[in-house]
């Protein structure tokens, strides 16, 4: 096991970035980014992790069992909240640029070069 | 209570499943297929998230990963079809 | 007192959602919300300038909720703030505070929500000075930028805002996703969040492969935000459309909080760990150079004056890079004094680019030729600030530059430096010769230049007769601070003051004293060898000979049909910057694919250097 | 660059990337041996301190309190940026909302999805309210049921009743209500600095005992005023893009 979880945190990002680096629509390098954050939840609740131990909650189990760490399970919900924002408001400027272009091809919306 | 050799059998399999969907998703270049991949990646995220141990933040990716998101992008998707036909 | 922390990065939070509840409110009496916004962000910049005040003897922290830590770990998130991190994010509230004034007549139909996100961009950068943990950083990093684009697009109506503010957003959670994972790293070795904690840890452990990458992760949505060469590409696609009171923020401090925020990351928290000082120092001089040279060169280039002085910001981006990469408190303390001098006379420029903007449309400095002469005090404010950017003294840009320069008593970065400020010195003063004064040839027929020229529908749809005093005010007096700023730092007492300061922020034992052992008890300083930062006669006559240089340079290209020798190097699309011309593809792709380049090569270089 | 020069390029560079990250995570400690200290300590202390028995709802709303501040702006600065960055295709059309979901011909209103839909609204406006409202002791809170209230209002949608939701959902009230949600948490905080304590702290009483419905002070307060930040957030992006997707040009 040990290194399995972070080897496909490390896939995930490169196949995220490798979505945006050869995208030709932005909806779809919208879609990538989200992949690319998604990394970021595995590689949190995975060095979290405690292997046998519960779930952070100590409604029905005594306080002290063996837990996971709670602290990246917050940061991850965090995390979630960042990513459904920064979406939507892409998609607004993608919604907007499709309008403006005529286009959602990233190598057609030229209007600064050089 | 699960046994910690089948423990790590399933998480294993999930990870192998998020990291083909991940895949999947990026590769899939037709914008409402993509949509589809994305919430059953989503979906595929919130079952890794529960074997590992962490329910809230499975809830979360349930309802924004999986629901949420997929509808906001249906919707631009929707707007901007609209507008190149 | 210790609540003016939390106050300062709450009460805009507090006034966003006031204003946006009773929007409709006010939609006849738009002047209540043009009020609310700029009372407040002149409330938080007194709020800080008062926490400045009050550190200037000893770093405080502030506990949230009450969490101190005990026993050396930490358990809640804290505030920690010292003259530089509070004066940086009172500089922002000051910048703020002016470009709310000076958009009271600027956009008419604002409806409210720039006041929102303006609040929330503030709040953003307040709390991402002041923190003192690695993910709340994070967390007010995304708050600034989610505010940071949409303010970018706030004229959707055009197609520049739009792609500008896609290749800002897409560039900037790229590098923001990149950072988290390092912070995820450095948790997952460390167990903490907590600058302090985690500097406990690296500096009594052997750095390892997880401790570097785990910095340069971080960093790496820093450098972006910094604009640093190659992560810098999106800063002219945003700069150039944003409506101009932001680009203030954007140019004046947004840009500089991403430096800070290296700074902060090295010297509070992964310093001492990762070890090799001249290493480290060498390669961030390296980097800040190199952004220094290619800003400077597409910033002379440079036709759209808001996208050149967008240019001057990555130059600029790459000099205080430099002062910090210098890892000496006199080299800190004259980045610190370049950021504010500049910061003051580059929203000076903008403001005025603003009013240029405002009364005739456009801005383009080929079109804009002679045309300017119409508006004669914005020329004066413009061609002052001008000379402010070409670091002339006394501004607080010359000395500043100066105690680089001083720190570093190296000839070669002292040539380069003045390299750049020449370019970019005689890019602004060019604009301010030939759009105000009708220096130089008229501009020929050029059919690429009628078709931009009115391309800029403006960003202002008031009378356009005059100039009104809301806009012409704030202008002046950010000039005015910019030349203030350089004489104040000429007095020995202030000087030594930021050199203690800047020596304090280098101080990483203190830092984690200050945090994990006594929260509230005040340190006082260490007496820290203050090198002497006299003005010399030297200094002087070097910076004016490169005010000279660019006043020159400035009147050579505006001549440049009667030089023959130039003819070949400038000549509309044929220029020397031709070859670099085409990175600057506009395409996000490219942006991204540059990203992780960076990120792969640093990443290379520190394996090389720290086994 | 051409997109092949781009490819390769990239195939290079990633490379480097996969090589740093491979070498960061030789440094960690394995996975499932997570060494703490945060969390640990927290774990110690959660139930105790704050009688909450949901630890991750108690670091969310107490101990990284502050954190959540941020987060719940981030999304109300996204819905804040929509309207504008949308504002001016409103403006353009110049023409009354149509309301589409009536005349759509797809079958999506059909009178089992609108039957099915119009069921599901009050159960999912239930479990809403139930997860924004338990957060101190199950694994849910303000933000999961914040989301999932925003759902009914897209079951509406569902049902055909497009008019319904503008009805339902203009755009001042759910400004005002998001308002009210994200600035209703920061004034939580705030008075805590009127009582001369530190920003966020939980000076309500903490309930007998820890779980109960009424444990955990501002915790659940907290938790509250998210789920309704959370729900109009949501509502109002959907809303943003549903104005988008169904007005048409006259």
């Amino acid at each position: 096991m040990g290194i399995v979880p972070f080897l496909v945190v490390a896939w995930i990002i490169v196949a995220g970035l490798y979505g945006i680096v050869t995208s030709r629509d932005l909806i779809h390098t919208i879609v990538c980014l989200i992949v690319v954050q998604s990394s970021t939840y595995v590689l949190l609740l995975g060095v979290g992790y405690v292997t046998g131990g519960a779930a952070p909650y100590f409604w029905d189990i005594p306080v002290g069992t063996r837990a996971v760490d709670p602290v990246v399970q917050a940061l991850a919900l965090t995390d979630v909240v960042v990513e459904a924002a920064v979406t939507a408001l892409l998609l607004a400027f993608a919604v907007q640029a499709q309008k403006r272009f005529g286009t959602l091809d990233p190598s057609q919306l030229a209007e600064f070069k050089g | 209570m699960i046994s910690a050799g089948l423990m790590n059998t399933l998480q294993v399999t999930v990870l192998v499943l998020v990291a083909a969907g991940a895949t999947v998703v990026v590769r899939t270049r037709s914008r409402i297929r993509q949509v589809l991949a994305l919430s059953v990646y989503g979906m595929l995220l919130a079952i890794l998230f529960l074997v590992f141990q962490a329910p809230d933040v499975t809830l979360s990716e349930l309802t924004v990963g999986a629901i949420a998101l997929p509808i906001i992008l249906l919707l631009a998707i929707a707007k901007v079809r609209k507008r190149e036909q | 007192m210790d609540q003016l922390y939390a106050l300062s990065v709450t009460v805009p939070l507090v006034a966003a959602a006031a204003l946006l509840a009773t929007r409709p409110l006010f939609a006849r009496h738009r002047r209540v919300l043009d009020l609310v916004a700029a009372g407040v962000s002149a409330a938080v910049a007194v709020m800080l300038g008062f926490l400045v005040f009050r550190t200037s003897g000893a770093d405080s922290t502030y506990w949230f909720a009450g969490f101190r830590p005990s026993g050396g770990i930490v358990i809640g998130i804290d505030f920690e703030a010292g003259p530089l991190s509070a004066g940086l994010a009172c500089l922002g509230a000051v910048l703020m505070t002016a470009s709310m004034v000076f958009s009271w007549r600027y956009f008419p139909r604002a409806g409210g929500y720039f006041h929102v996100l303006m609040l929330t961009f503030l709040a953003g950068m307040t709390g991402f000075c002041l923190t003192g943990d690695v993910f709340d950083l994070f967390v007010w990093f995304e708050l600034m930028g989610v505010s940071a684009y949409a303010l970018t697009a706030y004229r959707p109506e055009e197609r520049g805002p739009i792609q500008g503010a896609l290749n800002f957003a897409i560039t900037n959670s790229v590098g923001a996703y990149l950072s988290l994972t390092g912070i995820a790293l450095i948790y997952g070795r460390t167990g903490a969040l907590n600058m302090a904690q985690i500097a406990a840890y690296v500096s009594h452990h052997p750095p390892s492969g997880l401790i570097v990458i785990a910095f340069l992760l971080i960093i790496t949505g820093l450098l972006v935000k910094g604009a640093i060469v190659p992560f810098h590409f999106w800063l002219a696609d945003a700069h150039a459309v944003a409506p101009t009171p932001v680009c203030v923020l954007f140019s004046g401090v947004m840009v500089e909080l991403g430096l800070y925020g290296i700074a902060r990351m090295y010297w509070s928290v992964f310093g001492t760990g990762l070890g090799h000082r001249a290493a480290i120092s060498h390669l961030f001089l390296a980097l800040g150079l190199l952004t220094a040279v290619v800003g400077a060169l597409f910033c002379f280039r440079e036709r759209h004056v808001k996208r050149l002085l967008a240019f001057s910001t990555i130059s600029h981006a790459g000099m205080f890079l430099a002062g910090f990469a210098l890892l000496t408190p006199l080299g800190l303390a004259g980045a610190a004094l370049y950021v504010t001098g500049h910061a003051f006379v580059k929203a000076a420029l903008f403001l005025a680019v603003g009013i240029v903007l405002h009364r005739l449309r456009s801005v383009n400095e080929t079109w804009l030729h002679g045309r300017g002469r119409r508006l004669p005090v914005t020329g004066v404010i413009f061609t002052v600030a001008a000379f402010g950017l070409a670091d002339l003294p006394p501004f607080g840009t010359f000395l500043g530059k100066g105690w680089i320069e001083d720190s570093a008593a190296a000839p070669w970065l002292t040539a380069i430096f003045i390299a750049c400020g020449v370019l970019v010195g005689g890019a602004v003063l060019r604009v301010a010769g030939g759009v105000f004064y009708g220096l130089g040839d008229p501009p020929g027929e050029d059919p690429q230049m009628a078709a931009e020229a009115n391309e800029e529908t403006g960003e202002t749809d008031e009378g356009r007769q005059r100039t009104p005093l809301s806009m012409l005010i704030p202008a002046a007096a950010l000039a005015a601070l910019g030349l203030a700023a350089g004489v104040a730092a000429m007095a020995p007492k202030i000087a030594a003051g930021i050199e203690a300061a800047a020596a304090r922020f280098q101080d990483q034992p203190a830092y984690i004293a200050t945090v994990l052992t006594s929260a509230h008890v005040t340190r006082v300083a260490p007496p820290y060898p203050v090198a002497p930062a006299d003005v010399t006669v030297g200094s002087v006559v070097t910076a004016l000979c490169s005010v000279l240089g660019a006043a020159a340079l400035a009147l050579a290209a505006l001549y440049w049909r009667r030089l023959p020798l130039l003819r070949r190097g400038y000549e509309p699309g044929a220029g020397l910057t031709v070859p670099i011309r085409r990175f600057q593809s506009g395409i996000i792709n490219d942006y991204i694919t540059w990203l992780v380049a960076g990120v792969a090569t640093l990443g290379g270089v520190l394996a090389l250097v720290i086994r | 660059m051409t997109a092949r020069q781009r490819l390769w390029f990239f195939a290079i560079a990633a490379a480097g990337l996969v090589a740093c990250l491979l070498w960061a995570f030789t440094g960690l400690p394995g996975f499932g041996n997570y060494p703490g200290p945060y969390g640990q300590e927290i774990l110690r202390q959660a139930v105790a301190q704050t009688h909450a028995t949901g630890v991750v709802s108690a670091i969310n709303f107490e101990y990284r309190g502050f954190d959540t501040v941020g987060e719940e702006f981030i999304l109300f600065t996204a819905a804040a940026g929509m309207s504008v960055v949308l504002r001016r295709l409103r403006k353009e059309r110049q023409t009354e909302p149509v309301d589409e979901a009536k005349t759509r011909t797809i079958p999506a209103t059909s009178s089992a999805v609108r039957i099915a839909a119009l069921l599901l609204v009050g159960p999912t406006a239930v479990l809403g309210w139930w997860l924004a409202s338990h957060a101190q002791t199950s694994p849910s809170g303000g933000f999961q049921g914040g989301v999932i209230l925003a759902s009914a209002f897209i079951l509406i949608y569902l049902a055909g009743e497009f008019l319904t939701f503008r009805r339902l959902s203009p755009v001042a009230l759910l400004d005002a209500v998001e308002a009210a949600g994200a600035g209703g948490f920061v004034a939580i905080g705030l008075a805590a600095i009127a009582m001369n304590l530190p920003f966020l702290d939980n000076y309500l009483p903490l309930g007998q005992y820890p779980g109960a419905i009424s444990s955990s002070g501002t915790i659940a307060l907290i938790s509250f005023f998210v789920g309704i930040e959370v729900a109009a957030a949501f509502t109002a992006i959907i809303g943003e893009l549903l104005e988008q997707t169904l007005l048409r040009s006259a």
